[in-house]
């Protein structure tokens, strides 16, 4: 009896959790990435692989369950014993898990060995405790140095900039929220004031974390408008719930417009 | 046996009597209290104070009802009064001085705390509200090894009150809120009557009693000047600040 | 000559109270007592969860007894956002070293493995006892984190540097709380070693007669193989604690790099790295989740061949190997935990391709047992339930393994609650499933009573069903992006998963009122259950070969003679390891 | 059964004074203006001379049953030898530093 | 003498092992702990590589003088070694007077280097070298990783002194035998060992 109930409960179990991925009940947004797709395909991949692995597994297990619950007799082995299935778990288990690495390799690849575009927009992040900053070069395009020890965010230098001594920071832009053009290549570079946070953007397929010490180079590039959420997944603190930023993928006009705004506001 | 009881209610209450008659003395003075009053200015232009983007977190943009904010680094009115300056009596009182006795308020609304600047006496009850619907967090970083402790503690929107009280004398007490960066504020802990200058740049420091005093404006980018003031029984003193811009 | 070794003069019988039941060398007394210590930390971690779980759905719910135990963490029972870190942190902790490493491994290792191997005690029973109390202190010492002013760290189980290392600053209970939890890991570690090294010693010196690896019974191979991986793994987060507690408390700047701005104040430090840290960690906190599930193989594999009544299929020697190559290649996997921490990119594939092929022996550990299950007799007494419960759970728990080993679908999914869903799946309620199997089993062989059966399959059953209510929306949610260690929802797509959040409660509450089954029953059979006779489920091992409980020196100063494997069973026959009689099932 | 009498205290001297002049070889490696890779790789190639040396001679491994041998070494190295792994992050640290 | 034996018994030939692993326990005991304190030191080691592969201009603050004084450590110690070993020849012939005389030669070397050591220490201390500081303006992690892996290696040292004389003492009483001593001996090795290591990493690419 036990035996019928733990089979129909592993097969529930396994058709309801099935069905739940199948018809995307709670599913990743879509994706507004071009290296997105690749990340996606890989999940559906690993889903077909991983899920069929799943729903075999328990299904085998409950119907042996269900059909030798309780039974009499002289038991008896698997013919072939335990050798088919090592060399099933080898083979089969074995080329999966190759195929997965080698396809996978291919899409992490795609994302972090590919030298970022030499044309891309350069944006400095800077996480801490519990908010992002984005600074942009302005005009001259380049970048003023840091100094630490100037952070004062009362006083909204959240960068450590020094403009009055060093003419690269005088018209840096730094804005509270990140807005990029649409379908344009963009590199940031990430890093962090405090401890560690990190770049999560769901629609963008992107989670990089900030290293503090480190400068980490992040680039993607984005074929849809919108406004998304930046949120932190790696716990920094109190306020870690609370850490967030947006970011607008806007046409290359307003990005122009939106750009000019946030000058006039330093 | 009980004798020895007696000799020892009495003497406990006579101590009680006594420590009561030391207590109640500045009450006693108090009838006899005079007041300083004047205006701070500023010098200058005015230094530019950058608009504050609050776009990390939508909530405060909705409780201030779309008001822009900026920073509040240098604050002057229409009339060039500056404000958010302590000033206080840096020299001059003596004896037992009073510790205030209604407790200060320092309230964070809109994602801006309310008052920018806040005087406190040591021992004097300090009030903290969150009006917002957000969470801050309240990180008070004084001087180590100065006699204040420093504490870091979250507020959730709308919670409880928290009462927070400083044991030492500290020219500003930096305080922020990590979870909007750019939420910052001074509370300056001094003894004596104290007052800050409002929008216009007017103080009022009440209760001084009749005396010969150094009195101290203190802001937290000019920094601080001094000046004599002598207060007489019952009768407003009038002293004026005016710092140079930089 | 073979030498006759009787262990039983070993040592006396202790007199006294204290000598006898709590400074005991005994080592079937100090597995009660970790045992013990660990269903204490278990409920005390449940109840942890359930504050959390409460406060993560129902935000305006007041806790009135967490406003008590904290009334900074806690204000009328509302519990702020670092105390919910805080809470979180030591239901890690607590869960992750004082239960589930505690309770499989040192907890029935402590008890049982002795007895299989036909040894009177420990190989070091002095150093079996420091073992226990000094994990103790360990816990004082986590547990004492809640009763100072700041509250327990905030950092998270894996304590990441800067943030666990540069203070107070950082947040509260990064001050004291955080270098009590340092000292407490760090206690925990020197505990562990201890005890990894008397297994090991114990596994192969201690062994009787007879005794050849090859006829160690399934659990005392986890068990051996387990003490090899703590052995090794604790060895490098020592001194991961001691250099972090340098950090705190010395000055030094191993893992806080310089320019580091808190509040505004520029920190006093330079030249640290946190990746070393997380690598320093992750070298151990991998191996530490094969630490935790290894022992739970080997109790499953010890429970099915009684139940099924017959040998696993491929004997030891399958089970025995995929043992130890998942603990072997546990050791080189560890970066998948850091692929988006920004680690070099190329590690993530060097460390991608061993977290895939770990599959592989785990695919082999979980189709020996399904297909031991082929032409079985199944009973299905509670541990067998447990048991198969368990396999279940590590097959859907496995499954989440092959998105979290790449990188590229682990770049999503990271830090989601679909990681928390996978973890809690194989290496928390899998064990968890396994020590409970663990427990029926063998509670009759350590206290002499039966556990109630009736109350045994109800726990079951509603462990069961809830655990996949809770983690199986955990891994759904993960796909949406919703993000762990979040102590309330304000990002636009976490607040439409509310519904799934309040479910999720009410599974977990359900499920934790569940477990008050179980302490029931393990109490109330401890004094009113029915008498247990010396080998109540025909088993075949050295434990069901002494009486129920065990004298002082296990066998009575016998000294036994082994003639076969563990797995002698044949439908209802079985032949005891030490029976001369002729082998029924060829082990 | 062990036994470290397969070698007499005399040798056991000479093995010692072995070992101290593999040191003064270090010292001299050390004052030769080596890149500090070649001067590492020789160093640790000493250092890993000295420890094999020491471990079957001073500590008598040789003479035990091989099984010793076999159940100290695999592990050791084998945990030393993947901690290599954390080196290329040790570079990027040096590379990628925000400050200089 | 045969480790592994064919017996019959109950009409089933039976392989046995007599000692089952032929390892006395306490020294078995002895090689584990070895192991995983080797990892524990190796782990100190690899922290101090990553640090000094990570850091710009690390700087090698040892003149010859400090070479020299690691060289006569290191000379102590493997005398300390010797004499170990000529203690546990002592103890397995049975000549109690012979092992006190090796174990104190033992213990006195020890200390000599703990005291070397501990000079080294102080010296550095004086310059203004702190677990935190770097008096040279360097970055300060050559004293972080110095005084902590050296520091390790000392208080191995220091509790392999206190060890002996235990071992010494509850030989001469009669409650520790031979093996005792030889498994004292092998913890002591194993500490020179280690000094091997921290000798040339420490020390020798620190010189300038």
């Amino acid at each position: 009896m036990a035996g019928k109930v733990f089979a129909v409960v592993v097969v529930l179990v396994t058709l309801v959790t099935a069905y739940c991925v199948v018809t995307h009940v709670w599913w990743m947004p879509v994706d507004i990435s071009v290296h997105g797709p690749k990340i996606d395909h890989q999940i559906e991949e690993t889903i077909l692989v991983a899920g069929l692995l799943f729903i075999a597994g328990q299904i085998v297990l409950a119907s042996f369950v269900f059909r030798y619950g309780g039974a009499t007799g002289k038991p008896k082995q698997i013919p072939g014993g335990a050798k088919p299935l090592v060399i099933f778990a080898f083979v089969l288990v074995g080329t999966e898990v190759l195929a997965l690495s080698f396809i996978g390799s291919k899409a992490w690849g795609a994302v972090y060995f590919e030298a970022p575009d030499p044309s891309s927009l350069r944006i400095d992040v800077q996480a801490g405790q519990f908010a992002y900053y984005f600074r942009y070069s302005g005009p001259d395009g380049k970048f003023g140095p840091l100094h630490p020890e100037l952070i004062n965010e009362g006083n909204q230098n959240y960068f450590g900039l020094d403009p009055d001594h060093d003419p690269d920071a005088k018209d840096d832009i730094v804005t509270a929220e990140i807005g990029i053009p649409v379908n344009k290549p963009i590199l940031l570079t990430l890093h962090s004031k405090d401890v560690g946070h990190s770049f999560y953007v769901r629609e963008l397929r992107v989670q990089q974390d900030f290293v503090p010490g480190l400068s980490i180079p992040v680039h993607f590039t984005a074929i849809q408008t919108g406004r998304y959420e930046i949120v932190c997944t790696q716990l920094c603190g109190l306020g870690h719930y609370n850490m967030k930023a947006y970011l607008s993928v806007l046409s290359q006009s307003d990005f122009d417009d939106w750009l000019k705004k946030q000058a006039a506001m330093q | 046996m009980k004798t020895h009881q007696r000799i020892g209610a009495t003497v406990f209450a006579l101590l009680l009597i006594v420590a009561g008659l030391l207590r109640s003395t500045p009450g006693v003075r108090a009838t006899a209290m005079g007041q300083v009053t004047g205006t701070v200015k500023l010098d200058g232009p005015a230094p530019h104070q950058k608009p504050i983007d609050m776009s990390k977190d939508p909530s405060c943009a909705q409780t201030r009802g779309g008001a822009p904010a900026s920073g509040e680094n240098v604050v002057v009115g229409t009339d060039g009064g500056l404000a958010n300056v302590v000033v206080y009596i840096s020299q001059g009182l003596n004896g037992d001085i009073p510790v205030a006795s209604k407790p200060v308020t320092f309230e964070q609304k809109g994602c801006q705390y309310v008052p920018h600047v806040v005087a406190v006496n040591p021992g004097q009850h300090m009030t903290i509200l969150n009006d917002d619907k957000t969470m801050h967090n309240i990180h008070p970083d004084p001087k180590p090894g100065g006699g204040n402790n420093a504490f870091n503690k979250s507020q959730l929107g709308g919670g409880p009150s928290l009462d927070v009280t400083w044991t030492a004398e500290e020219i500003a007490i930096p305080v922020k809120c990590n979870v909007h960066p750019w939420m910052h504020a001074f509370i300056v802990v001094v003894k004596g009557p104290n007052g800050v200058s409002g929008g216009n740049g007017s103080f009022k420091l009440e209760n001084v009693p009749p005396g010969t005093y150094t009195l101290t404006a203190w802001h937290e980018t000019y920094g601080t000047q001094s000046q004599k003031v002598t207060v007489a029984e019952g009768k407003p003193v009038t002293a004026d600040f005016t710092f140079k811009a930089k | 000559m073979a030498e006759t070794q009787v262990h039983a003069a070993h040592h006396a019988p202790s007199q006294g109270f204290i000598r006898k039941y709590v400074f005991s060398v005994d080592h079937k007394i100090i597995g009660i007592q970790y045992l013990t210590l660990s269903m204490v930390s278990a409920f005390i971690g449940m109840a942890l969860s359930w504050a959390m779980r409460i406060h993560l759905a129902y935000p305006d719910f007041r806790i009135p007894i967490l406003g008590w135990l904290s009334p900074n963490g806690a204000p009328n029972g509302l519990m702020t956002p670092e105390y919910y870190l805080s809470l979180m942190t030591m239901h890690g902790t607590i869960m992750a070293f004082f239960v589930l490493t505690a309770a499989p491994f040192a907890g029935f290792g402590n008890f049982v493995l002795p007895i299989q191997v036909g040894a009177a005690d420990m190989a070091f029973p002095r150093l079996n006892m420091s073992s226990f109390w000094v994990t103790f202190v360990g816990f004082l010492l986590a547990a004492a984190t809640f009763f100072i002013p700041d509250g327990p760290p905030l950092s998270g189980w894996t304590a990441y540097a800067p943030l666990s290392a540069v203070g107070s600053v950082a947040g509260p209970g990064q001050g004291l709380g955080q270098t009590l939890w340092v000292l407490s890991i760090a206690m925990f570690c020197v505990a562990s070693l201890m005890g990894a090294l008397n297994f090991i010693v114990t596994t192969l010196d201690m062994r009787t007669k007879g005794l050849t690896l090859s006829r160690l019974p399934l659990s005392t191979w986890a068990w051996f193989i387990d003490a090899w991986v703590s052995l090794l793994a604790f060895a490098v987060l020592l001194p991961c604690g001691l250099l972090l507690a340098l950090d705190r408390l010395g000055g030094t700047s191993f893992f806080i790099p310089g320019g580091l701005v808190f509040n505004d104040q520029l920190q006093p430090h330079s030249g640290g790295s946190p990746l070393l840290f997380q690598h320093l960690f992750w070298f151990f906190g991998h191996p530490e989740v094969y630490i935790i599930i290894l022992p739970a193989f080997g109790i499953v594999s010890h429970i099915f061949p009684t139940f099924i009544r017959k040998p696993l299929v491929g004997g030891w020697k399958v089970i025995t190997f995929a043992e130890i190559a998942v603990g072997t290649l546990s050791f080189v996997v560890w970066g998948h935990h850091m692929f988006v921490s920004g680690m070099s990119p190329f590690m993530a594939m060097v460390f991608s391709v061993p977290t895939l092929f770990i599959t592989i022996p785990s695919v082999i550990a979980v189709l020996v047992w399904v297909f031991s299950l082929y032409g079985a007799n199944i009973r299905f007494d509670t541990p067998m339930l447990y048991s198969l419960g368990f396999v279940s759970l590590f097959i859907t728990g496995g499954i989440g393994g092959f998105f979290l080993a790449q990188p590229s679908t682990d770049s999503y999914l990271h830090a989601t609650s679909f990681v928390v869903g996978h973890f809690h799946f194989t290496m928390g309620l899998s064990a968890i499933f396994a020590t409970f199997a663990g427990f029926y089993y063998w509670y009759p062989k350590i206290f002499g009573r039966t556990m109630n059966e009736k109350l045994g399959k109800l726990h079951f059953w509603l462990s069961f069903v809830g655990v996949y209510c809770v983690f199986i929306t955990l891994h759904l949610t993960g796909f949406a992006g919703s993000v762990r260690r979040y102590s309330a929802f304000v990002d636009d797509f976490m607040i439409p998963l509310m519904p799934a959040q309040r479910f999720m409660t009410i599974s977990a509450l359900l499920l934790g009122a569940a477990q008050f089954i179980f302490l029931f029953n393990a109490i109330w059979s401890r004094f009113k259950g029915p008498k247990s006779s010396d080998n109540p489920w025909g088993a075949t091992t050295l434990e069901w070969a002494t009486t129920s409980p065990p004298p002082f020196d296990n066998f009575g100063g016998r000294q036994l003679t082994v003639y076969h494997g563990p797995m002698e069973y044949d439908d209802e026959a079985s032949v005891m390891q030490t029976s001369p009689e002729a082998s029924i099932a060829g082990t | 059964m062990s036994s470290n009498r397969e070698l007499t205290m005399s040798s056991y001297v000479g093995i010692g004074v072995g070992l101290m002049l593999i040191v003064c070889v270090e010292v001299i490696f050390t004052y030769q203006h080596m890149a500090p890779h070649t001067l590492l790789f020789a160093l640790l190639c000493l250092a890993c001379l000295e420890a094999y040396v020491g471990v079957m001679y001073l500590m008598h491994v040789k003479y035990e049953r091989p099984i010793l041998f076999w159940t100290i070494f695999p592990a050791t190295l084998f945990v030393l030898g993947f901690l290599c792994y954390l080196f290329p992050d040790a570079f990027r640290m040096l590379n990628m530093r925000l400050m200089k | 003498m045969s480790q592994i034996e064919l017996m019959v018994a109950g009409g089933h030939e039976v392989i046995m092992e007599a000692s089952p692993y032929g390892i006395e326990k306490k020294k078995l005991g002895m090689w584990i702990f070895i192991v995983s304190d080797a990892c524990t030191f190796g782990a100190f080691l690899f922290a101090y590589g990553y640090m000094r592969i990570g850091t710009v201009a690390w700087g090698t603050p040892f003149g010859f003088s400090s070479i020299l004084n690691g060289m006569i450590m290191t000379a102590v110690l493997l005398s300390s070694s010797l004499t170990m070993l000529a203690a546990v020849r002592a103890a397995q012939a049975d000549d109690g007077a012979a092992v006190k005389k090796w174990l104190g030669a033992t213990m006195l070397l020890g200390a000599i280097f703990a005291a070397l050591h501990l000079r080294e220490w102080f010296n550095l201390i004086s310059e203004g070298w702190r677990l935190f500081a770097n008096p040279t303006g360097g970055p300060a992690q050559f004293g972080a990783t110095f005084f902590s892996v050296t520091g390790l290696h000392l208080t191995h040292v220091i509790t392999g002194v206190i060890a002996l004389g235990f071992v010494a003492r509850g030989y001469k009483q009669g409650r520790y035998d031979q093996s005792h001593v030889e498994t004292a001996g092998l913890y002591w090795h194993f500490v020179d060992l280690v000094w091997m290591f921290v000798f040339p990493l420490m020390y020798l690419m620190n010189a300038h």
